[in-house]
C-alpha cells in the first residue's frame, strides 16, 4: 500500500478515478457503456474522445517541456491545420471524395511540419528563449488561419473528413484509436530507441550533453516539429469534430490544458524526466473535469472556482512535500532541502 | 574581518570596471525602441508627436505595473500566470464595492489587500509544498477568475466621483501635453520597483535565488522569504495594477484582462529578463512594455489591416524586436 | 497595407475610425467586411483597427484616432462599461462618435450621436415568444412538459445575458416551459456540440436547445446525430444570428427557428457617419432591420444570403 | 579490528566549539553515516579524512543544516543545537565552502562574496563600498579579477577561490572548508594556506577536507578519518605518517604509487605519422596560436598555471570551442571541429574539468551517463541491446570501482569522486584513440587516483594517445611523455619528459619573464 502511494502516478490516478466516481453518482446512467448503431457509445467513450486532441497536443508538448522548452503555439498551428484542410476541401469541386480528403490531410500536416520547422530554428539556431520564440506563431498564426478562411468559419461535408474526429471503426472511436497511435508511437521512439534519453539529457544539461556528443541542437528542432504535428493532428480532429475550420476558436487556450496534462502528469516544467504515461493520465484527468462541470449543473458562474479548486488539490496531493506535511509532522528526512540544479 | 584602507590594487580594478555584459539586452530593447520611432515618424504623419509617446504611457500604465511585479517573480527564476485573472478580479471588486458605497479608501485597500493575499498564497504553495509556480498561478488564475463571475457576470460601471476623477484627471505637462495620474502612479511603483530589485538585499537575493536556488540556500539566503516575496509583490503590483485599470476603463468586469499574463511575460521577457530566472532589469521591462505598445499604436495609425493582417503584423513585429535583439546581444566570446 | 500618408487633400472627404471588437466569429467578419465595402462604395476613407476583444486596446485605439483627427469615429465596444474617459476625449476633440452593434452604459448620453444595431433582449424574446406559440407542438416527446436547455453565449458577454434575459421573460407566458439546464458553450460548435453531448447524457427527455448562437446550435446538431437522435424533430432547435450555415441547416430541417441578428450594418452606418460629420441631426438609437426565420422562409431566403 | 595507530586520548585542553556525537543520515539505499563522532577545538585546523563516498560532505551538511539528522546531537560553544537550514548555522558563526561550488554564477563577483551581507548605506547597498570590500577580499587571497566582473565568466578554479572568499568574509568562529583545494594551483594553495593559518592564530576552527596528503600533513593539527560512513579515529596530525593515513582511510595497504614505470621520452617514432597534429591553432582572446603534435600511445602533459589557456587548447581540440585559426589533422586527414560531434567521430574523448556544468547529467542514473556517449555517436535510433548494456555498465563500474555499484543510482546522489569515475568510464567506453583529460583526478581520493593514474599509464601502454592536464605538477610529470607548459595563454614550452624537467624545472620556466598569473595579453 506504501509503495502504491509512493508510485508517481498514484494520486493523478486517484483524482481521475475519484471524479469518475462523483459523475457516477450524480448521474447514475454515467458509467453505462453501450452499442448503438454499431458503435460505442456513452459518457466514459465521450470523454475518450474528447480527450483525443489535447492528449495528442500534450505529447508533443511533454518532449517538448522534456528539452526545458514550452510550445505556445500549438492552438494556432491547430486552428491552421483544420483551417488548411476545410478549406481545400471546401474549395475543391468534389468535396467527399477521398483523394481530396488525403490531398487537405497531407496539406494540413505538411503546413504544421513547416511551422514546427520553424519554432523550431527560431528556438535552436537563433536561440530565443521557447515561450517567446513560440509567442510570435501563437499570435501570428490565428491570424494566418483566419487569413486561410478568409475569416469565415468554413464548413465542409465530407464523410470521410468527419470521420477523423467522430468517426467509428469498429465501434470504437477513431480519435480515440489515433490518439492512441501517435501516443504508442511516441512510446515507442522514446523508449524502445535511444532518443527518450537523448532528449532527458538534453533537457537536464544541455552544455554537458553536447560535450557528451548528443546532437542537442537536433533534438530541441526535432522536438517543436513534433510538438506542431501533433498540434496538426490534433486540428484536423477538431475541425473534423464539427466539420468546420473555426479559425479563431479551434484550439483556443488548448496549450494551457496541453501543459497542465503534462505537469499533472509528473514531468516537471523544469526539463529532464517525462512520463508519457503520466501525460495520458493528465489529459484524461483534463477532459473528466471539463466534462463532469455541465453533467453535475455547475452554474457557469462557478466552473471556474471548481477547476481551481480540483487543480490545487491534485497538486498539492503530488507534492511530495505537502503530504510529507499531511502525514506528520516529524522532522524532515535526510533529504536534500533543494534540488540541485545545474548551472 | 573589515576591510581595511584600500589598496593601490583594488583601486585601479575599480577604475577598470567597465559595464558587464548584462546591460546589454537592455541596451538593445531601448536602441530598438528608438530605432522603431524613428521609422514610425517616417511613415506616419503625427506619429512623431511627443503625445504619441505619452499616450503609450497612458495606455499602459496598468501593463508597466504588472510588469515590474511580473519582473521580481521572473528574475526569482519562477512564472505568475495568475496576474491577468486578478486584474479583472480587482476590478470587480472596486467596482462593486464602489457600487455598494463603499469610500474610495476602503476599495483600494480592500482590494490592495485581496491581491497581496492571493499572491502570498500561492508563494506560500509554491515554496512549501514544492508546486511548480506554472501550476499554482494556473489555479492562482482560474481561481481569480472565478471568484469574479462570483460577484458578477455581468459588467458593472464605476461612477464613483473620486475615482472619475482620478481617472479623468490630467497632469499637464509643459508645451501643452498631458498625461494621466494612473502614469504618476506607475512611475512611482516603477522607481520603487528598480530601487528594491537593484539596491536592496531583498533585490539581490531575488537574483541569486533565480541564478541557483540551491547555491543561495546554501549560502544561507533566505529563500523562502524571497520565494513567497516575489509572488507577494506581483500580487500587490497585480491588484494595482487593477486598480489602475479600473480607472482606465472606469468598470468592473469578469473578462477584463484576459490573456494580460501573455502581454506582461513578453513585456519581460523582450526587455532582456532571462526567463529562467537570475538576469534582467527593471528597466528592460518598461522598454517591453514600450516596445508592445509601440507595435499598436503602429498598427492603428496603419489603420489598413483587416483583423487577421493585425494578428500577423503583431506576431512579425514581435519577431523582429526579438530577433534583432538577440543577434545584438550574441555573446561576442 | 496602403502606405499613401493621410492626406487632406480634398477637405470633403471623411476619414472614420472604425475600432471593432475582434475577429472572433463569423458574424463579426461579416460586420467588418460590411463597414469596409460600404465605406469604400460611400467614399469614405477607413481607418479600422482590431481590438482582439479587449477593452483597453479598443481604448487605445480610440485614443490614436482622436490623435490622428479622424473626422468621425465608430466602434462596437467590446464591453458596455467604461467609456466615458475616452469618450470625453473625443468629445473634447470634437469628433462625433458612433456606436454599432452593442451599446455603452453611459449616464452620459451626449458622449455619442448614435446607436446602431440590434437589440439583443428582442432577440431573446422573439425566440421565446416562437417557443410559446408552438405551444404543445413543442412537446416533441408528449410528457406534458418542455424541457428546454440553453447553450448560452461567453459567461458575461452582452449578447449572452441579454438573449438569456429576453428568452427568460418571453418563456414565463406558458408555465410548462422550463429550462432544465444551462452551460456556456463559448459561442463556439465545439463548445456547443461538448455540452450537448453532457446534456444529452445528465438530462433525460429534452424537447428544446436554445442556443445564443447559430454555431452552437450546430454543434448541438452535430451531437444531437451522434446520440442516434434527429435534430429538429426528436429535438428542436432554436438559434440566433442566421448565418449562412444556420440558415441551410434550418432549411434541412436539422433546426427549427432562428431569430435574425445582423451584422450587414456598414451601408446604414456610412449613412449616419456622413450625417453626423455634415452637422445634422440623427436619431439617437437606430434598430437594424432584422427578421426571423422558420423552416419555409430559410428556403426561399437562403439563396439571397450573402454571408 | 587491528588499528595500526591509535586514537589520541581525548583530552582536549580546550572545550571544542563543535561537538557531534553518534550522528547517523541514511539515505534510500546507502547509510551515509553511522553514528559519527567529531570533535573540532578552537585555533585547529582539522582535517576530515576518507575516500569518495566516506561521508566527509555528508557529515559537513549534517552539521551546517543541510541535511536532517536522524540520530545524534550537535553542539556548538557548548549548546545544543539542530540547525535547519545553512543560514541557521550561518548564524551561529559557521561559515562553509561547500565542495560543489555553490554561487550564483549569473551575479558578480563581489555580489557572490558578499550576498546576505552587503555594506549599506542610506538603506541601499552601497556599491563602492562593496567593490571595495570584495577587493580587499580578494587580495588576500591573492586574486587580480574584477569584483565587479560577471562569475560566470571565471573558470572554475577562481570560482572555488571566490566561494572561499565569500566564507572568509564572514566572521565565523568555525571555518569549514570542503575540498577548497581540489582545482588550485601550487601558488594559490600556498596563499590559502597562510590565509588559514592566519586565521588559526586569531582562534577560528577550521574543519578542512582534502584528498592531497602533503596538504593535510602541511596544514592540519588533528584529524579525523572516515571510511564507510563509520569513524576510523581522531589522530594528532604529528603521531602518524601517510602511510598509516592512508591505510585507516582505505582500510587495507594501499598499491604503492611510485610503482609507475618512468616513462622513456626518447620512443617516439619521428617517422611516423602523428596521431593528432596541431598548427597554429588559436582563438581570440583565449589562446595563442598553439603547435602541437600527439603519437599514438603517448601522453602529453599540459602543466601551467590558473588561467594559463589548457582548458582553452583542450577545448578547441575536441571543437567545444570554435578555432579562429590553425588547422588539426587527425592521423594526416586534415579535419575541422566545429561541434564536439566532429571530434568524438574522429576518436578524440574530453573530460571536462567543471564536472558538475559540463560534465553529470544528474537527474539520470549511473547506467545512463556511462553510456550516453556511446549512445549519442550510435545515433538515437540504434538503442544499445539490453544485454550490451548491462554488460558495458557492470564491467566499467567494476573496473573503476564506482560505489554504490548500483546502475540506478541517480548521478546526483553520487559522492564527487564518483561522479568523475563515471565521467570517465562514459569515455573509455567510446573506446577512444585520444583522450584529453582536463583535471581528471580533482576531488579523487588517493586510492582511485591511484587507480586512475594507473589506468592512464595502461591505456597509454595500450596504444590510446592521452592529453594529461593537472594542476599537480607530480602528476603531470609521473605520467607524461611529453610536457607542454603554458603561460599566459600561450604555449611557453614543448619537451620529451627526461630527468632534466622536474617540478622545479617547471615552475621556474612559468617565473620566468614575470608574473605570470598577472599578465594579459590583450587586457
Ligand atoms: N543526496 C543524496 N542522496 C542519496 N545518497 C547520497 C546523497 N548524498 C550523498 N549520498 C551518498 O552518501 C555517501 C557519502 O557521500 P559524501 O558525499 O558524504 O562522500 P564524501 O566523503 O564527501 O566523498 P568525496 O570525497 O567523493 O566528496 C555516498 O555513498 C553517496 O553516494
Ligand atoms: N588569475 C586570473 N585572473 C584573471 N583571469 C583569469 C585568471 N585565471 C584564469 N582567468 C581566466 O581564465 C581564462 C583561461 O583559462 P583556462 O580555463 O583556459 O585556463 P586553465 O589553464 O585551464 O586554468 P584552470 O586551472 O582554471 O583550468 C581566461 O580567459 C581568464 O578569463
Ligand atoms: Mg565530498
Ligand atoms: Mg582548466
Amino acid at each position: 500500500m506504501r509503495d502504491l502511494v509512493r508510485r508517481p502516478l498514484f494520486w493523478p490516478v486517484l483524482a481521475l478515478v475519484l471524479l469518475l466516481a462523483l459523475n457516477a453518482v450524480v448521474t447514475p446512467a454515467f458509467l453505462s457503456v453501450r452499442i448503438q448503431d454499431g458503435h460505442l457509445y456513452g459518457s466514459l467513450i465521450d470523454i475518450l474522445r474528447n480527450s483525443a486532441p489535447v492528449l495528442l497536443v500534450a505529447l508533443g508538448m511533454t518532449l517538448v517541456i522534456a528539452t526545458r522548452g514550452i510550445d505556445l503555439s500549438v492552438g494556432a498551428v491547430a486552428a491552421i491545420a483544420g483551417a488548411a484542410a476545410c478549406v481545400h476541401i471546401a474549395g475543391s469541386p468534389q468535396q467527399a471524395a477521398t483523394s481530396t480528403l488525403l490531398t487537405a490531410v497531407a496539406i494540413a500536416v505538411g503546413v504544421c511540419l513547416l511551422l514546427g520547422l520553424w519554432n523550431g530554428f527560431l528556438v535552436s539556431v537563433i536561440g530565443i528563449q521557447p515561450i517567446i520564440a513560440t509567442l510570435v506563431l501563437m499570435t501570428a498564426g490565428r491570424g494566418l488561419a483566419m487569413l486561410i478562411t478568409d475569416g469565415q468559419i468554413t464548413t465542409v461535408v465530407s464523410p470521410g473528413f468527419k470521420v477523423i474526429g467522430a468517426g467509428f471503426v469498429a465501434t470504437l472511436p477513431v480519435a480515440i484509436l489515433i490518439a492512441l497511435a501517435v501516443f504508442a508511437l511516441t512510446a515507442v521512439l522514446a523508449r524502445r530507441t535511444a532518443l527518450g534519453l537523448l532528449i532527458e539529457s538534453v533537457g537536464i544539461n544541455p552544455e554537458a550533453s553536447r560535450l557528451a556528443g548528443i546532437r542537442a541542437r537536433t533534438i530541441t528542432w526535432t522536438v517543436y516539429v513534433f510538438s506542431a504535428f501533433c498540434a496538426g493532428v490534433a486540428g484536423l480532429m477538431i475541425a473534423s469534430n464539427t466539420s468546420a475550420a473555426d479559425a479563431n476558436n479551434a484550439g483556443l487556450w488548448i496549450e494551457l490544458d496541453a501543459i497542465l496534462a503534462v505537469v499533472i502528469g509528473g514531468t516537471s516544467l523544469a526539463g529532464g524526466k517525462f512520463s508519457l504515461t503520466g501525460t495520458l493520465v493528465g489529459a484524461m484527468f483534463i477532459q473528466t473535469l471539463a466534462t463532469t462541470i455541465p453533467t453535475i449543473g455547475i452554474p457557469a458562474e462557478a466552473n471556474y472556482l471548481f477547476k481551481a479548486v480540483v487543480v490545487i488539490v491534485v497538486c498539492l496531493l503530488q507534492s511530495p512535500k505537502a503530504r510529507a506535511a499531511l502525514r506528520s509532522r516529524r522532522p524532515r528526512r535526510a533529504t536534500p532541502t533543494v534540488r540541485t540544479e545545474t548551472a | 574581518m573589515s576591510a581595511p584602507a584600500l589598496s593601490p590594487a583594488v583601486t585601479a580594478r575599480i577604475r577598470r570596471y567597465s559595464p558587464p555584459r548584462r546591460y546589454l539586452p537592455v541596451t538593445a530593447a531601448v536602441a530598438l525602441l528608438i530605432g522603431i520611432f524613428g521609422a514610425g515618424s517616417l511613415r506616419y504623419q503625427g506619429f512623431a508627436d511627443p503625445q504619441v509617446i505619452l499616450n503609450l504611457f497612458v495606455d499602459n500604465a496598468f501593463l508597466l505595473v504588472l510588469g515590474v511585479g511580473m519582473t521580481f517573480v521572473i528574475l526569482a527564476g519562477g512564472i505568475d500566470l495568475s496576474v491577468g485573472s486578478v486584474v479583472a478580479l480587482s476590478t470587480m471588486i472596486a467596482a462593486s464595492t464602489l457600487e455598494a458605497g463603499w469610500p474610495v479608501a476602503a476599495t483600494v485597500i480592500a482590494v490592495l489587500v485581496a491581491g497581496t493575499l492571493l499572491g502570498t498564497l500561492m508563494g506560500l504553495v509554491i515554496h512549501y509544498f514544492d508546486v511548480q509556480p506554472f501550476i499554482a498561478t494556473l489555479a492562482g488564475m482560474f481561481l481569480a477568475r472565478g471568484l469574479c463571475y462570483l460577484i458578477s457576470v455581468e459588467s458593472i460601471p464605476i461612477r464613483d466621483p473620486g475615482l472619475t476623477r482620478f481617472a479623468q484627471g490630467t497632469v499637464p505637462l509643459p508645451g501643452g501635453y498631458h498625461v494621466t495620474p494612473s502614469v504618476v502612479v506607475a512611475l512611482v511603483v516603477f522607481a520603487i520597483g528598480a530601487w528594491v530589485l537593484h539596491l536592496t538585499r531583498f533585490g539581490r537575493t531575488v537574483y541569486a535565488v533565480g541564478g541557483s536556488e540551491s547555491s543561495a540556500h546554501l549560502m544561507g539566503l533566505r529563500v523562502a522569504l524571497v520565494k513567497v516575496g516575489v509572488y507577494t509583490i506581483s500580487g500587490l503590483c497585480s491588484a494595482l495594477a487593477g486598480l489602475l485599470f479600473a480607472a482606465y476603463t472606469l468598470s468592473g468586469y469578469s473578462l477584463h484582462a484576459v490573456g494580460m499574463e501573455l502581454d506582461a511575460i513578453a513585456a519581460v521577457v523582450i526587455g532582456g529578463t532571462l526567463l529562467t530566472g537570475g538576469r534582467g532589469l527593471v528597466l528592460g521591462t518598461m522598454a517591453g512594455v514600450l516596445l508592445l505598445g509601440t507595435i499598436q499604436t503602429f498598427i492603428s495609425f496603419d489603420g489598413t489591416l483587416s483583423s487577421w493582417w493585425t494578428k500577423i503584423s503583431i506576431g512579425v513585429l514581435l519577431l523582429i524586436f526579438v530577433v534583432i535583439q538577440r543577434l545584438l546581444t550574441r555573446r561576442q566570446t | 497595407g496602403d502606405d499613401k500618408p493621410e492626406s487632406k487633400a480634398a477637405s470633403d472627404s471623411i476619414t472614420m475610425g472604425f475600432a471593432q471588437v475582434g475577429a472572433e466569429s463569423g458574424w463579426r467578419t461579416a460586420n467588418t467586411k460590411s463597414v469596409q465595402e460600404a465605406a469604400k462604395t460611400a467614399g469614405i476613407e477607413l481607418k479600422f483597427s482590431d481590438a482582439q476583444q479587449k477593452q483597453e486596446n479598443q481604448i487605445k485605439s480610440i485614443r490614436s484616432f482622436i490623435q490622428q483627427k479622424v473626422d468621425v469615429i465608430a466602434f462596437s465596444p467590446v464591453v458596455e462599461t467604461g467609456w466615458d474617459t475616452v469618450l470625453m476625449e473625443a468629445k473634447r476633440a470634437n469628433i462625433p462618435v458612433i456606436l454599432t452593434d452593442r451599446a455603452v452604459d453611459s449616464k452620459d448620453t451626449t458622449l455619442y450621436k448614435s446607436f446602431l444595431g440590434s437589440d439583443f433582449v428582442v432577440e431573446g424574446k422573439k425566440a421565446g415568444e416562437w417557443l410559446v406559440k408552438q405551444g404543445d407542438a413543442a412537446d416533441v416527446n408528449h410528457d406534458g412538459s418542455i424541457k428546454v436547455v440553453e447553450l448560452q453565449g461567453t459567461t458575461g458577454a452582452a449578447p449572452a445575458i441579454d438573449r438569456k434575459e429576453g428568452f427568460e421573460e418571453a418563456m414565463k407566458a406558458n408555465p410548462k416551459i422550463a429550462i432544465a439546464a444551462s452551460q456556456t458553450g463559448d459561442f463556439t460548435r465545439d463548445g456547443g456540440k461538448k455540452v450537448m453531448e453532457s446534456f444529452l447524457k445528465s438530462q433525460k427527455d429534452i424537447d428544446v436547445v436554445f442556443a445564443h448562437n447559430d454555431d452552437m446550435g450546430l454543434g448541438a446538431i452535430e451531437a444531437i446525430e451522434a446520440a442516434g437522435l434527429k435534430p429538429g424533430k426528436d429535438v428542436q432547435i432554436i438559434t440566433i444570428d442566421a448565418v449562412k450555415d444556420g440558415m441551410t441547416a434550418l432549411a434541412d430541417g436539422k433546426i427549427n427557428y432562428i431569430v435574425e441578428c445582423n451584422p450587414l450594418l456598414g451601408p446604414q452606418l456610412m449613412g449616419l457617419a456622413k450625417k453626423v460629420v455634415a452637422g445634422e441631426e440623427v436619431p439617437a438609437r437606430v434598430l437594424t432591420e432584422e427578421t426571423v426565420f422558420d423552416q419555409a422562409a430559410a428556403k426561399t431566403a437562403l439563396s439571397a444570403r450573402q454571408y | 579490528m587491528t588499528q595500526a595507530i591509535t586514537p589520541a586520548p581525548s583530552t582536549a585542553l580546550t572545550p571544542p566549539v563543535v561537538e557531534m556525537r553518534g550522528i547517523s543520515i541514511g539515505f534510500p539505499g546507502v547509510k551515509a553515516l553511522q553514528q559519527v563522532d567529531f570533535r573540532l577545538l578552537p585555533g585547529e585546523i582539522h582535517a576530515l579524512m576518507g575516500e569518495n563516498g566516506a561521508g566527509k560532505s555528508t557529515l559537513i551538511k549534517a552539521l551546517t543544516g543541510v541535511y536532517a539528522i536522524d540520530e545524534g546531537t550537535v553542539a556548538v560553544a557548548g549548546a545544543e543545537h539542530l540547525f535547519g537550514s545553512p543560514a541557521d548555522s550561518q548564524a551561529a558563526g559557521i561559515s562553509t565552502v561547500y565542495q560543489e561550488v555553490n554561487l550564483c554564477t549569473n551575479l558578480t563577483v563581489a555580489e557572490n562574496m558578499l550576498l546576505g551581507r552587503e555594506p549599506r548605506r542610506f538603506g541601499r547597498i552601497d556599491g563602492l563600498a562593496m567593490k571595495a570590500r570584495a577587493g580587499s577580499i580578494l587580495d588576500r587571497l591573492g586574486l587580480a579579477i574584477d569584483p565587479g566582473s560577471t562569475l560566470a565568466d571565471h573558470p572554475i578554479a577562481i570560482q572555488q577561490l571566490v566561494a572561499i572568499g565569500r566564507a572568509l568574509d564572514l566572521d565565523a568562529r568555525v571555518l569549514i572548508l570542503d575540498e577548497p583545494t581540489s582545482s588550485l594551483d601550487a601558488d594559490e594553495v600556498a596563499k590559502l594556506f597562510a590565509v588559514m593559518r592566519t586565521l588559526r592564530g586569531q582562534g577560528v576552527a577550521i574543519l578542512f577536507v582534502s584528498h592531497f596528503l602533503d596538504q593535510v600533513f602541511e596544514i592540519s593539527d588533528r584529524m579525523t578519518v572516515l571510511r564507510n560512513g563509520k569513524l576510523v579515529g581522531e589522530y594528532p596530525t604529528g603521531s602518524v605518517s601517510q602511510l598509516e593515513l592512508v591505510e585507516a582511510m582505505i582500510g587495507r595497504e594501499l598499491e604503492t604509487l611510485d610503482k609507475l614505470e618512468q616513462h622513456a621520452a626518447a620512443d617516439v617514432p619521428q617517422d611516423r605519422v602523428p596521431l593528432v597534429k596541431v598548427l597554429g591553432l588559436s582563438r581570440r582572446g583565449s589562446l595563442q596560436a598553439v603547435d602541437l603534435e600527439i603519437y599514438d600511445g603517448q601522453v602529453i602533459g599540459i602543466a601551467g598555471l590558473l588561467g594559463s589557456g589548457r582548458t582553452e587548447l583542450a577545448r578547441l581540440l575536441f571543437g567545444a570551442d570554435t578555432a579562429d585559426t590553425g588547422s588539426i589533422d587527425v592521423r594526416g586527414t586534415r579535419r575541422r571541429f566545429r561541434t564536439p560531434r566532429n571530434a568524438i567521430g574522429a576518436r578524440i574523448a574530453f573530460s571536462s574539468e567543471d564536472r558538475r556544468a559540463e560534465g553529470v547529467v544528474e537527474d539520470l542514473t549511473v547506467a545512463d551517463n556511462l553510456l550516453l556517449t556511446l549512445q549519442a555517436s550510435r545515433g538515437w535510433l540504434r538503442p544499445i541491446p539490453v544485454r550490451t548494456r548491462e554488460r558495458l555498465v557492470a564491467e566499467y563500474i567494476k573496473a573503476l570501482d564506482i560505489r554504490p555499484p548500483d546502475p540506478a543510482a541517480l548521478m546526483r546522489n553520487l559522492s564527487g569522486g564518483n561522479q568523475q569515475k563515471v565521467l570517465l568510464a562514459r569515455w573509455l567506453i567510446t573506446e577512444p584513440e585520444l583522450l584529453i583529460l582536463d583535471e581528471p583526478t580533482r576531488g579523487i581520493d588517493i586510492g582511485a587516483k591511484t587507480q586512475i593514474q594507473q589506468l592512464v599509464a595502461k591505456l597509454a601502454a595500450d596504444g590510446l594517445s592521452v592529453v594529461f592536464i593537472s594542476a599537480e605538477l607530480e602528476e603531470v610529470l609521473r605520467l607524461s611523455h611529453r610536457v607542454l607548459v603554458m603561460r599566459d595563454r600561450a604555449k611557453i614550452a614543448d619537451r620529451p619528459n627526461d630527468d632534466t624537467v622536474t617540478v622545479a624545472a617547471i615552475l621556474e620556466l612559468i617565473a620566468a619573464g614575470g608574473p605570470a598569473a598577472e599578465g594579459n595579453p590583450d587586457a
